[in-house]
């Protein structure tokens, strides 16, 4: 029953919305691998389920991260988000109120007003709800307005170009409420069934004909058709791939090394919201057109330059800042690893090695991997040892004399294959070596040891938090100073592993761990990164003096960190002492 | 080419080289490979100049390719030169004219020497007399038989039948010039116009009409280096030296070259022949190779010898088209007639260098 | 009487004497050339700056108006003769005699002659230029910069130690200004002829001074100039004109074949010949490089062997014009002590 | 063509005519730190892959600066790309990038020449 023809674009526009969705979250699933669509099938029906309707509205509808960063920019997107979703649901319960059933039409509650003009219990007070419901979103959209004028007040720094099709749908959305807000008023001043606001408004329309009426409800079907039809080509689909990616998500899906569907939905998750762009150090060294949400839309635009790609130092700031949650790092070497996968290397003169015969009777219970970095910073080398010595630990020094790098750093680069080579190799020493613990004194062979080596039961030790067990087993004491340390998380160790604490509990058996404003999960990255394959040593210097400017800001005694690289690219720019985890141990050990 | 600059450098190194009296040292390669060379040579310093040089049938070779092969000792050697040295005293005579330039390179170096290493003059002086019996004076004056030639080159264009000089265009020919290496390059002061721009070849040259090219790889050597030689499998080093130089020489479109050394001539000669049949290239435009002369042979035709008495048939590379350039007269049928009118065997023709 | 005669009047001499002008004391300036400011005059623009040679000349032109120095040009002089009573007489091609109580020489250095590195065909090939042939040719130029032969050239090689550091040429030791000279030169014809490849082939690069190093930076990646480690053998000029050169890259360990249209030999610095006569004529003893030997290395490098006798500048050995001036005015002060202590 | 028992030889001199650039070229437009290179041999001395291998990239990268390409696959393939050299560079050269550059370089030669023997 169709009573009047502007119902139409608004009906096509959904039914057009709804067809490509479908065909949309139907290729991006079905192209997911068969482990991955079991995964689905099997939480479907648990409270995974639950989680992710939970996890959706939270962040899809109320918008609690952009709160917790700023209030207003949360509230404007919650009032729009949730604004709208409320009027949806409203006025099926408006409808319900009236016809006593909620099986209608789809338009029937959109267009409400217009269709009935008969008043009926309740409907004032549904009149006034749906008022005020309309008012909340038009505050959101006030908001909107203005914040394109002036981003600053919202707390963002730098924003995010948008492309004509993105303007069209913004062009298109901003347009539905004033335009529900008028052609509501229109009909309340000529048959008087507004609520607060809509007849408030209707004193000002007091002139208005059916026909303009109709007119109006026309614009505001057509605004709402049009915003339909964009949305799947507009930075506007996030919203809808969001929810897609956080159903995925608490399903346990993860980002594999290759880019595939998954890594697809994450690309499309992404609001532009630009808040990436702020926590990026870049800008301290005047880079500001590689940032993740730039990388992103070059991913989806299939421009993105090996220039952009590499010059990242993948300290993994922005994706920790996400609101959508993209692993954005993951991402980046997927790309890294697509862009290279023509020339891995085999590593062939691995298997013409000379191996050390294993002496049975001698397993150690540690194995210990320096690595590459630690090489260079023999200081590190050298503490390391003597703690273990000191402990009395039965060690055994991996790479002592010669040894294959960890893989990390080519994983890194994307090179991924190759990188499995050394990883097969280092693997089938540690594991022949008998030990039960690897321990590592390097936060970025900690990383790839974590996430690709699977060892097994092998459990895996960062320096900082093996020492610190052997404080608590008693094995060694260490003499409290009262010098003051400052701790810099290294990117690898704290956001790449999640290690914040050991190393702080461990300082502060030494001296005063102070902390500083940007710590932990904020913490500052060296900019020695070897994520970054192109940036000049230059700029990494200007990134490396505003880092330290935070980390010096107490005027510490001692600026530790748990990283040789770290180490190594600090030492380059302060007066005062730089020391690794482990130095200061053997000077602190009793 | 700044010709002042040359001569500033040609002015430091000039030489003394004796007027008359030579005694005649001979040459291996020059005897066996253009002999000649050495009968023109002989006759244009009696015939055209009038003077004395004694050539001895007692010498002997001076073993400068058994030495420069390691398979000759130094002392023996000496022994050797001195030998000559006595050859020489016998005969009455303090100059001697080398025809060879390894040998004249170690003659010039054995007598710096002994003069540096008197101790080693009186070693070689015994071992001399104890095998000989013979004794020896130094000579007064060394030169090389080129040196000679060069020394008395006005005296041979005034002589001159014909000119360096392309008869149709009247244009000087180009000539390419190549100095053995044993020349100057050890002792400089001891070569006319020294080891960087020599200019014993270039002042016959000039003075005969012709112009000289100076293309870059002129100091390089032709290829010879002796053990490089003579071990087939290390001839492919040799070529490639040769080779070096004809690439580098091609692109000035040189008439001839000359070579005041005995060894250079041959190779710079036979290698384009052997270029030619390996890789099928020759270094001219028209695929018979360019010529090579000895300064023997060069002064030969300006001075109007027969071609065929120089022994030009002998080369690998043919001189007819140089011989038709500078206008001089030959009977094409006496080219391959022995000195009694009789016909010799014609040699085969090669398969890529033409003829 | 006056108090000092200063031999060479190049900005050595100059600075000497405006020096010691301002310390109260009458000098004398005796000059062979025509004109004052020495080598200064024939260089085009000075190393790290780049700036204009002629702006430090206009600064001592200045200066030695200001304070109306005696000049003698177009006089040398013939002979210094030590008195019993320690003055000294001076005896000059002028047939003026002066007599004095000390005397400075600042005669400076000449440039190795390149005629004698016959090899590398200087004054044979026509575009085999020295450094200071460039500079001339420079301070010169006039709309596009051409070779001798005319040629806009392609490719430039600098050749550094020509004369220096090689026992063949009689000059055992280091120039220590040419490798910055060069990389300057090489800065300039990159500027001038964008088009070109410049190549540097050295021994070892000695870039002591400050601003040195970063200049060589700049060269390698901001101009791209290409060094190559290696000495030049010999050149030969091809049919064109253009030069080929043959140099070892000794990193590769392999010989190397290079056509350049252009070929600038970095002469170093020889004692000066008048230098040489004059020390010998005063008794003042020289250093195996053939320099005025300076009475103590560290601190006393104005001093000579003779009491009286002092040196400012290049005549103790290779100096830049910062050197030079730095000399000149310690010069000054030594030469202060000296008279006051006389007194 | 006749055969004596011997051939000429490949002439050991760089010339400078003749150099192949394609590969040098593409990594100093990409990396332009990498013309600051003074060839000190640290990145050598201090290499990983060196301390396995005859890995030298000193020496490799003086062959790319003169064209020589017939072993550089072979040669990188040993890089372990652990950035060692990256520190221990007294010009700030990236040598990582520098690594990879010629990686994706070698391989966009050896596949446009080999696209051209298919044709």
């Amino acid at each position: 029953m169709i009573d009047n023809l502007f119902i139409l674009p608004f009906t096509l526009g959904m039914i057009t919305l709804f067809v490509i969705l479908f065909i949309k979250y139907g290729l991006w699933i079905s192209r997911l691998s068969k482990i991955d669509k079991l995964r689905i099938v099997q939480s479907l029906f648990s409270r995974r389920t639950l989680a992710a309707i939970s996890e959706s509205f939270m962040e899809g509808l109320i918008h609690r991260k952009m709160f917790r960063r700023h209030g207003l920019l949360g509230y404007m997107h919650m009032s729009l988000a949730f604004g709208w979703f409320l009027l949806i649901v409203f006025g099926h319960i408006e409808v319900f109120v009236q016809t006593g059933s909620f099986s209608t039409y789809p338009w029937i509650p959109i267009f409400f007003n217009y269709f009935n003009h008969d008043s009926f219990p309740g409907e004032r007070i549904m009149a006034n709800v749906m008022d005020f419901l309309l008012l909340f979103v038009l505050s959101g959209v006030l908001l909107a307005y203005f914040k394109r004028i002036n981003s600053k007040v919202f707390g963002i720094k730098k924003t995010t170009k948008l492309k004509p099709g993105d303007r069209f749908a913004m062009a298109s959305l901003w347009c539905i409420f004033p335009l529900r807000l008028f052609a509501e008023s229109a009909t309340a001043a000529l048959y008087g069934n507004g609520g607060f606001l809509t007849n408030t408004v209707a004193l000002c329309f007091q002139w208005v004909t059916p026909e303009v009426e109709t007119g109006l409800w026309w614009a505001y079907s057509i605004s709402l058709g049009i915003f339909f039809v964009c949305m799947p080509f507009s930075r506007y689909m996030h919203i809808l791939t969001e929810i897609l990616f956080i159903f995925l998500r608490h399903y346990g899906i993860k980002l594999k090394k290759q880019f595939n569907s998954y890594s697809r939905i994450q690309v499309y998750s992404c609001s532009r919201c630009g808040v990436c762009i702020d926590v990026c150090q870049m800008h301290i060294a005047n880079i500001s057109n590689n940032q993740s949400v730039y990388i992103l839309k070059n991913m989806r635009d299939h421009d993105l330059t090996a220039r952009k790609l590499y010059n990242c130092m993948l300290c993994g700031r922005c994706e920790s800042a996400c609101p959508v949650g993209i692993n954005l790092n993951d991402l980046r070497i997927s790309q890294r690893i697509k862009a290279s996968k023509e020339y891995n290397s085999d590593y062939a003169f691995l298997q013409t090695l000379p191996c050390e015969p294993v002496v049975e009777d001698k397993k150690p219970e540690v194995i210990y991997f320096a690595g590459c970095m630690t090489h260079m910073t023999p200081g590190i080398k050298k503490s390391v040892v003597q703690v273990l010595e000191k402990a009395g630990v039965n060690y055994q020094f991996m790479d002592k004399e010669k040894g294959a790098c960890c893989g990390r750093p080519l994983m890194l680069a994307g090179q991924y294959q190759a990188a499995q080579k050394l990883i097969e190799f280092n693997r089938e020493k540690i594991i022949e070596s008998g030990a039960t613990t690897l321990l590592v004194s390097c936060p970025i062979c900690y990383k790839v040891f974590r996430d690709d080596y699977e060892l097994g039961q092998i459990t895996i030790k960062h320096h900082s938090e093996y020492f610190l067990e052997l404080v608590e087993q008693g094995k060694i004491s260490l003499k409290k100073s009262d010098k003051s340390i400052v701790y810099h998380d290294p990117c690898e160790l704290g956001r790449g592993c999640g290690v914040y604490i050991p190393p702080r509990t461990l300082l502060s058996k030494t001296g005063t761990v102070l902390s500083t404003e940007q710590e932990k999960v904020t913490s500052l990255c060296c900019s020695g990164s070897l994520g970054d394959l192109s940036l000049s040593m230059a700029d990494r210097n200007i990134i490396k003096a505003e880092t330290l400017k935070v980390l010096l800001k107490q005027n510490p005694d001692v600026l530790a960190t748990a990283c040789p690289l770290c180490k190594k690219t600090f030492v380059k720019g302060v007066d005062i002492q730089v020391k690794d985890i482990a130095e200061i141990i053997v000077d602190a050990m009793e | 080419m700044n010709l002042e600059g040359k001569k500033q450098i040609w002015s430091s190194y000039q030489k003394e080289i004796a007027d008359d009296n030579y005694y005649y040292a001979r040459s291996c390669i020059r005897q066996n490979f253009f002999p000649a060379s050495e009968v023109a040579f002989l006759r244009i310093l009696r015939e055209e100049l009038g003077k004395n040089i004694f050539d001895d049938p007692n010498h002997t070779t001076c073993t400068g390719i058994g030495y420069h092969s390691d398979i000759v000792p130094f002392d023996t050697i000496q022994t050797v030169v001195a030998r000559h040295f006595a050859l020489m005293t016998e005969a009455g005579l303090e100059n001697i004219a080398i025809s060879c330039v390894t040998s004249f390179g170690m003659y010039t170096e054995i007598l710096d020497l002994w003069e540096h290493f008197p101790e080693q003059l009186e070693k070689i002086r015994e071992y001399l007399y104890k095998a000989t019996k013979r004794e020896f004076n130094i000579p007064k004056n060394i030169a090389h038989t080129s040196d000679i030639i060069y020394k008395f080159r006005n005296e041979i264009a005034q002589k001159a039948k014909y000119q360096l000089i392309n008869k149709e265009t009247g244009e000087p020919l180009r000539v390419v010039e190549h100095i053995g290496c044993h020349y100057a390059k050890m002792f400089p002061t001891k070569g006319v116009g020294g080891a960087e721009f020599p200019q014993v070849l270039s002042g016959m040259i000039e003075s005969w009409g012709g112009n000289v090219v100076d293309y870059p790889e002129r100091r390089h050597c032709c290829g010879f280096g002796f053990r490089n030689y003579l071990v087939q499998a290390n001839r492919g080093y040799s070529v490639s030296n040769t080779k070096k130089k004809l690439e580098s020489m091609k692109p000035f479109k040189p008439d001839f070259i000359v070579a005041n050394c005995p060894g250079c001539a041959m190779f710079m000669d036979k290698w384009q022949y052997t270029l030619a049949e390996m890789e099928g290239v020759t270094y001219d435009e028209d695929g018979y190779g360019i010529p090579v002369l000895t300064y023997e042979e060069m002064a030969g035709l300006v001075l109007g010898y027969n071609p065929w008495d120089l022994g030009l048939q002998t080369h690998q590379v043919q001189c007819e088209s140089l011989l038709n350039k500078i206008g001089i007269e030959y009977d094409p049928k006496a080219k391959y007639l022995d000195k009694n009118g009789n016909q010799l065997p014609i040699p085969e023709s090669p398969m890529n260098l033409k003829v | 009487m006056i108090d000092v005669l200063i031999i060479g009047g190049g900005i050595a001499g100059l600075e000497t004497a405006c020096s010691l002008q301002d310390l109260g004391y009458e000098t004398v300036i005796v000059e062979k050339e025509k004109t004052i400011g020495g080598h200064l005059n024939d260089w085009d623009t000075l190393f790290p700056t780049h700036r204009p040679a002629s702006e430090v000349l206009e600064h001592y032109t200045e200066e030695t108006r200001k304070r109306a120095l005696t000049i003698y040009l177009n006089t040398y002089v013939i002979s210094v003769k030590k008195q019993a009573d320690g003055l000294f007489e001076v005896q000059t091609s002028r047939d003026v005699v002066f007599h004095c109580k000390s005397v400075v020489l600042a005669s400076g250095y000449q440039l190795f002659n390149a005629e004698r590195k016959e090899e590398y065909g200087y004054k044979i090939y026509d575009n085999v230029l020295t450094s200071a042939d460039l500079e001339k040719r420079l301070k010169n130029l006039q709309g596009e910069f051409t070779t001798p032969t005319g040629v806009s050239p392609k490719r430039i090689a600098f050749i550094h130690c020509v004369g220096s550091r090689d026992e063949k040429s009689g000059n055992h030791y280091c120039s220590k200004l040419c490798c910055v000279t060069a990389v300057k030169q090489a800065i300039h014809m990159k500027q001038i002829c964008p088009q070109a490849d410049v190549f540097c082939c050295y021994m070892d690069l000695r870039m002591y001074g400050p601003g040195f190093e970063e200049m060589y930076r700049e060269a390698q990646e901001k101009y791209h100039v290409q060094f190559i480690r290696g000495r030049l053998s010999e050149v030969a000029e091809n049919a064109n004109g253009s030069l080929q050169l043959k140099v070892e890259d000794t990193l590769a360990a392999r010989p190397s074949r290079l056509q350049v249209d252009m070929l600038v030999l970095m002469v170093g610095m020889e004692t000066a010949k008048s230098t040489e006569l004059f020390a010998q004529s005063c008794g003042l003893e020289c250093a195996s490089n053939r320099f005025v030997k300076t009475k103590d290395h560290h601190i006393g490098s104005n001093q000579t062997n003779v009491d009286g006798i002092f040196t400012a500048g290049a005549s103790i050995g290779p100096l830049s014009v910062f050197d030079t001036v730095n000399h000149a005015k310690s010069a000054a002060f030594a030469v202060n002590d000296y008279l006051k202590a006389m007194k | 063509m006749r055969n004596f028992g011997f051939s000429t030889t490949k002439s050991r001199t760089i010339d400078y005519e003749k150099i192949d650039n394609r590969l040098i070229r593409y990594v100093l437009e990409n990396e332009p730190t990498f013309n600051a290179c003074l060839s000190c041999g640290s990145c050598t001395a201090i290499c990983s892959a060196g301390n396995l291998t005859s890995f030298n990239i000193r020496r490799l990268s003086l062959q790319i600066r003169l064209g020589e390409l017939e072993h550089a696959h072979e040669e990188l393939d040993k890089c372990m790309l652990c950035g060692k050299c990256l520190l221990e560079c007294p010009r700030g050269i990236n040598t990582r990038n520098v690594i990879m550059l010629m990686k994706k370089g070698l391989y966009l030669i050896e596949s446009e020449s080999k696209e051209k023997n298919d044709r």
